[in-house]
Order: structure tokens, then C-alpha cells, then sequence
């Protein structure tokens, strides 16, 4: 169980620095938007693994709400660049 | 010299207190009224953790009695977050409050630098008591330039 | 499991240092939402269930939700980037 | 010179916190009140979440007082957004329709999750006395369930706001009808009435499970319309 846990953490440690050295670095903010959508999933990730470490089903209801409503999130924010798109398509047919 | 071990503790205790002390600096240095507003959220964010911390005892489970739960199992103190948990749910509606107030800000200064929105609104105040625009202790002659080009 | 702990306060903390010093907004709500989640992880850890799933709905869900509105409605979406980038 | 003044007070407060807690005891802080709770808690509420029986029957009246302090935040942001709010639904509506076929992929995942949102909320919901979670965190995902088509298709949204009242006055209603009729019975204000049932089972608690139901109704009814009013017009200079 011990040796599983190193694996998994370790992994999931590798994909959280790579997506965070993207998050920071990023040139533009739909990179970041992406990366904060990937890092909700190892946050995921993160609540399921605990709550088999933990031994203990409690902690897959946290997994659930925080799944459902990340995906909440990153839609409105994804609204936020596309009425930018289209605000600088109206500015385009202006001039 | 204390000397400080590195425990799980210890680091949750150090990044709480530096979440609060971020986010403390956030809406005392920086201009920007929305920027004030995410500051806010990382200072209430960092006490709360901070009170939750304080319940946390070594080895001590989920307060909530399961099934196979043997009878001499420590538990987390549930006090502090019954406290914390009715904290988020009103720092939500703080939020929400503060965004609907730099909207109105927004609609009637245009801009949302504070030390913007202070010169109109200490023009603003001279107007309507109609005496002439006050010098302001900090920047004078940046004033009246702006208030004279007005005029 | 401390470095697991020390990786999640790092992300954490790097997070909350880019919400106050990235130039533009939008990134800065998408770092408040990746403080959110840093910390319903945190909470998770110290084995405060109720306070964690609080603050995965309400921070990292409905938080964003609501800061994204204010930024589509204060016109930071705007080209250019010019008013998101207003000085701080 | 202020910028200074602030370094220095935060300089100072850093100092001063990391200096308390290093003093403090940590991890073996007495827990007087919290002993006190996790020794009774499950004879006298009959509870498997003792966080639910500390919200709502220790502390029950502070959970009424916060969720007056939400009702008073939601309508001083409709008393600050009103006017906008209103004017700019009928314009809007037109564009709102045209705009259905840009956003197809977005709209329709919205609808095949708006069923499984429903149905995860009303589980967290009533659940709320056996396993984390309770009557805030299934009112968020009530709230989002019902107001997130029009946040993504401003125009599509029939707003009906008077049955979003309704409800919130209905569940703030019920909310205080069975504090009062506890006090009429048994002396205090929401005391847990009706018998403790099975420990463990859906139907145990008393009163704590219809008490999450009404704060879960009301504090959904109240974000979903403090996220219709905020999702408004662009504010114009």
C-alpha cells in the first residue's frame, strides 16, 4: 500500500509542477485557462486517491461536487474570452 | 533559539499565515479596486484555514461517527469548522456585495485605479459645496493641474 | 505524505503571489480559483470533510462564477488588454 | 511614505503571528466546548455528522443570523443592480435566440447536466446529517443548476424572479416555523423534535434533515438570483 502511494503521489506531483510551470509562464490566457482546467482534474485526482488512502468513503462526495462545479467555473471564464472574441469582431466591422 | 521542526503542522501553519499576510498586502499596496477585491478573498481564504488548523489534533478523524468506528478514536475538534464553514458561505455574499459596489463605482468614475476614483470624488465634494478644488496633502500639484484644465 | 502537503502550500502560494502581480486580470481570477482548489485539497488532508466540500462549491465553483461575471460586465474582456492592464 | 507605513505594519504583523504560533500548542489545543460536543452529540442529537449537529441544533440561531446577513447581501446587490437589470431583458431577448446555434456544444452539455446537477444536490442536500455536505453546499449546486443556461445565453432566460422569491421566502418561513414550534413544545428555539429514529438511517435526527432542506432552498433561491442580477449589461462610461 505504502509503495502504491509514492507512485501515485509522485506521478501526480510531476503532472501538478508541469501544469503549474504553464499556469505561471503562460503566454496568453487561454493557456491558463486550460491549465487551471487540467489542474482542477489532478485536484480530482488528488480528493479520489486520498479518500482510498484514508480508507474511508466520505471523501468521494468532495470529488463529486468539486468535478461537477470546476467545469461550472471554467465555462464562465471561458465566456469571458469569447465575448472578447466577439467584441473585437464588432470592432473589426466598425473600422 | 527555537529550533523548528518540519512537520505537516508547521507547513500548514506557515502557508496559512502567509496566504493572510499575501493577501493583507494585496489590499494595502496595490491600486486596483477589483485586485483589492481578490486580495480579500486570499485574506478570508487564509483565516480561515488558519481556524480550521487550530482543531486539528494528531491522529485524530473526520468528525463523523461511521459504522466500523471503534469507541477510543480521536476526532477533529468540530467547533471551529461549523465556524468556518458558516464564514465561507458569508464571505461569498461579502463578495458578491463588494462586486455589485465597484460596478456602481465603475458606472460613475469610469476607471478603477483608486487613487483616480479619490481625485473625482474630492472634486466631486468641492462642487456641490461650491468652493474651489482642495490641494490634497500628497500629490498638490498634480491636482491643480488636472482641476485646472478643467476649468 | 509531507510532500505532498509541501507541494499543495507551494502551489498554494505561488498561486496567491501570481493573483496580486500577474498583469492581466482574467489570469488573476483563473489564480484565485487555483488557490480555491489548493485549498479544498489542504482541507481534505487535516480531515475537515464538511469545510473542504464548502469550499470546493463555493470558492473554486461559484467564486469563479461570480468574479467571471464582474469581469465580463467591468470590460475586461475588452482588446487590446489596455484597461485589463491597468496599473496596480 | 504610506507605502512605507504599510511594509512596516505588515512586517510587524508577520512577525508578531509567526512568533503567537510558535508558542501556540499545535495539534493538542484543549478543545473544551468541542469535548464537551463529541462526548453528547450523538445521545442528544442523534447525528452521524457532528458538524451538522453543531450548525444547526448547538448553534442553530447563528445559522439563522447568517443566513439573514445573505438575505440582506442579496438585496442590497439588487438594490445597487436593479434598475439595469430590468430595462435591458426585453432587448436582449432577440439577440439571445440568434446566439442559440453559435453556442450548441456548450448549451447542450449544459442541459444533459442540468438533470445530474439537480439530482447531486438534493443528494448532498438531504444527506447532509450522515456524510459531509448539508444544506449550503447543495444550495450552490442548486443555484448553478438553475442559473447557469441564461449566464451562458444571456437572452434565453425567461426570469422568472417571483417564484425564486417565493421559495426563499417559503424555506425562510419553514425555517423559523419549526424553531418556533420547538419552542412552543419543548421550551427552547429549534430543538430537534420528532424523535432521534435509527441512528444512521435517512429518517434520524429529528428536525435536522427538514432544517437542511429549508437552508438548502433558501440559500439556493438567493444565489441564483444574486447570479441573475450580476449577470447583466456591460457597464457603459
Amino acid at each position: 500500500m505504502m509503495v502504491l502511494q509514492i507512485i501515485a503521489f509522485t506521478l501526480i506531483a510531476m503532472a501538478a509542477s508541469f501544469v503549474l510551470l504553464r499556469l505561471v509562464f503562460g503566454p496568453t490566457t487561454e493557456d491558463r485557462i486550460v491549465s487551471a482546467d487540467a489542474l482542477a482534474l489532478i485536484a480530482t485526482v488528488v480528493l479520489l486517491c486520498l479518500s482510498m488512502f484514508f480508507e474511508s468513503s466520505l471523501y468521494l462526495d468532495i470529488a463529486l461536487v468539486y468535478s461537477v462545479l470546476s467545469f461550472v467555473g471554467i465555462v464562465a471564464l471561458a465566456k469571458v474570452i469569447e465575448s472578447k472574441v466577439s467584441s473585437a469582431e464588432k470592432e473589426d466591422k466598425k473600422s | 533559539m527555537m529550533s523548528i521542526e518540519v512537520t505537516i503542522e508547521n507547513i500548514l501553519y506557515f502557508g496559512a499565515i502567509s496566504l493572510s499576510l499575501i493577501g493583507l498586502f494585496g489590499m494595502m499596496m496595490l491600486q486596483n479596486v477589483f485586485r483589492i477585491l481578490l486580495s480579500l478573498v486570499l485574506l478570508e481564504a487564509g483565516a480561515n484555514l488558519l481556524l480550521v488548523l487550530s482543531g486539528v489534533r494528531i491522529g485524530g478523524v473526520a468528525p463523523i461517527i461511521t459504522e466500523g468506528m471503534s469507541a477510543g478514536v480521536v476526532m477533529n475538534d468540530p467547533v471551529p469548522q461549523a465556524l468556518v464553514l458558516t464564514a465561507i458561505v458569508i464571505g461569498v455574499g461579502i463578495q458578491a456585495l463588494a462586486l455589485a459596489l465597484i460596478f456602481r463605482v465603475k458606472r460613475n468614475y469610469g476607471t478603477l485605479d483608486l487613487r483616480k476614483i479619490r481625485e473625482k470624488l474630492e472634486k466631486d465634494i468641492a462642487v456641490s459645496n461650491e468652493v474651489s478644488a482642495p490641494g490634497s496633502y500628497q500629490a498638490p500639484e498634480k491636482l491643480t493641474e488636472s482641476t485646472g484644465a478643467n476649468q | 505524505m509531507i510532500w505532498v502537503v509541501a507541494l499543495i502550500v507551494c502551489i498554494m502560494l505561488v498561486a496567491a503571489v501570481m493573483v496580486l502581480f500577474v498583469p492581466n486580470m482574467i489570469a488573476a481570477v483563473v489564480a484565485t480559483s487555483v488557490v480555491s482548489l489548493a485549498l479544498t485539497a489542504i482541507f481534505a488532508i487535516v480531515k475537515a470533510p464538511d469545510v473542504a466540500m464548502t469550499e470546493a462549491a463555493i470558492g473554486a465553483g461559484l467564486g469563479s462564477l461570480i468574479l467571471a461575471l464582474g469581469l465580463k460586465r467591468l470590460g475586461f474582456n475588452q482588446t487590446g488588454g489596455s484597461q485589463g492592464e491597468e496599473n496596480d | 511614505m504610506t507605502k512605507y507605513t504599510s511594509l512596516l505594519f505588515i512586517a510587524g504583523l508577520s512577525f508578531l503571528l509567526f512568533v503567537i504560533v510558535g508558542y501556540l500548542p499545535i495539534a493538542e489545543n484543549p478543545m473544551v466546548a468541542g469535548k464537551a460536543i463529541l462526548g453528547s452529540a450523538q445521545q442528544e442529537v442523534g447525528s452521524a455528522n457532528i458538524v451538522t449537529s453543531v450548525v444547526l441544533a448547538y448553534r442553530g440561531l447563528d445559522t439563522l443570523g447568517e443566513l439573514s446577513i445573505l438575505f440582506a447581501a442579496a438585496s442590497v446587490v439588487g438594490l445597487l443592480l436593479g434598475k439595469s437589470y430590468s430595462t435591458d431583458s426585453v432587448k436582449t431577448q432577440k439577440s439571445g435566440q440568434a446566439k442559440e446555434y453559435k453556442q450548441f456544444v456548450v448549451l447542450k452539455s449544459l442541459d444533459l447536466l442540468f438533470p445530474m446537477l439537480l439530482v447531486v444536490g438534493m443528494y448532498i442536500i438531504v444527506h447532509g446529517h450522515l456524510t459531509p455536505g448539508g444544506g449550503f453546499q447543495g444550495g450552490v449546486l442548486l443555484a448553478v443548476a438553475f442559473s447557469m443556461r441564461s449566464i451562458v445565453n444571456p437572452g434565453s432566460d425567461k426570469k422568472n424572479h417571483y417564484s425564486i422569491t417565493f421559495i426563499e421566502g417559503f424555506a425562510g418561513f419553514s425555517f423559523i416555523l419549526i424553531g418556533v414550534l420547538a419552542l412552543i413544545t419543548d421550551g427552547n428555539f429549534l430543538q430537534p423534535l420528532l424523535g432521534k429514529g435509527e441512528f444512521g438511517s435517512l429518517w434520524s435526527a429529528g428536525t435536522l434533515p427538514l432544517l437542511y432542506l429549508a437552508v438548502g432552498l433558501k440559500v439556493g433561491a438567493e444565489l441564483a438570483g444574486l447570479l441573475f442580477e450580476l449577470n447583466g449589461e456591460e457597464e457603459r462610461v
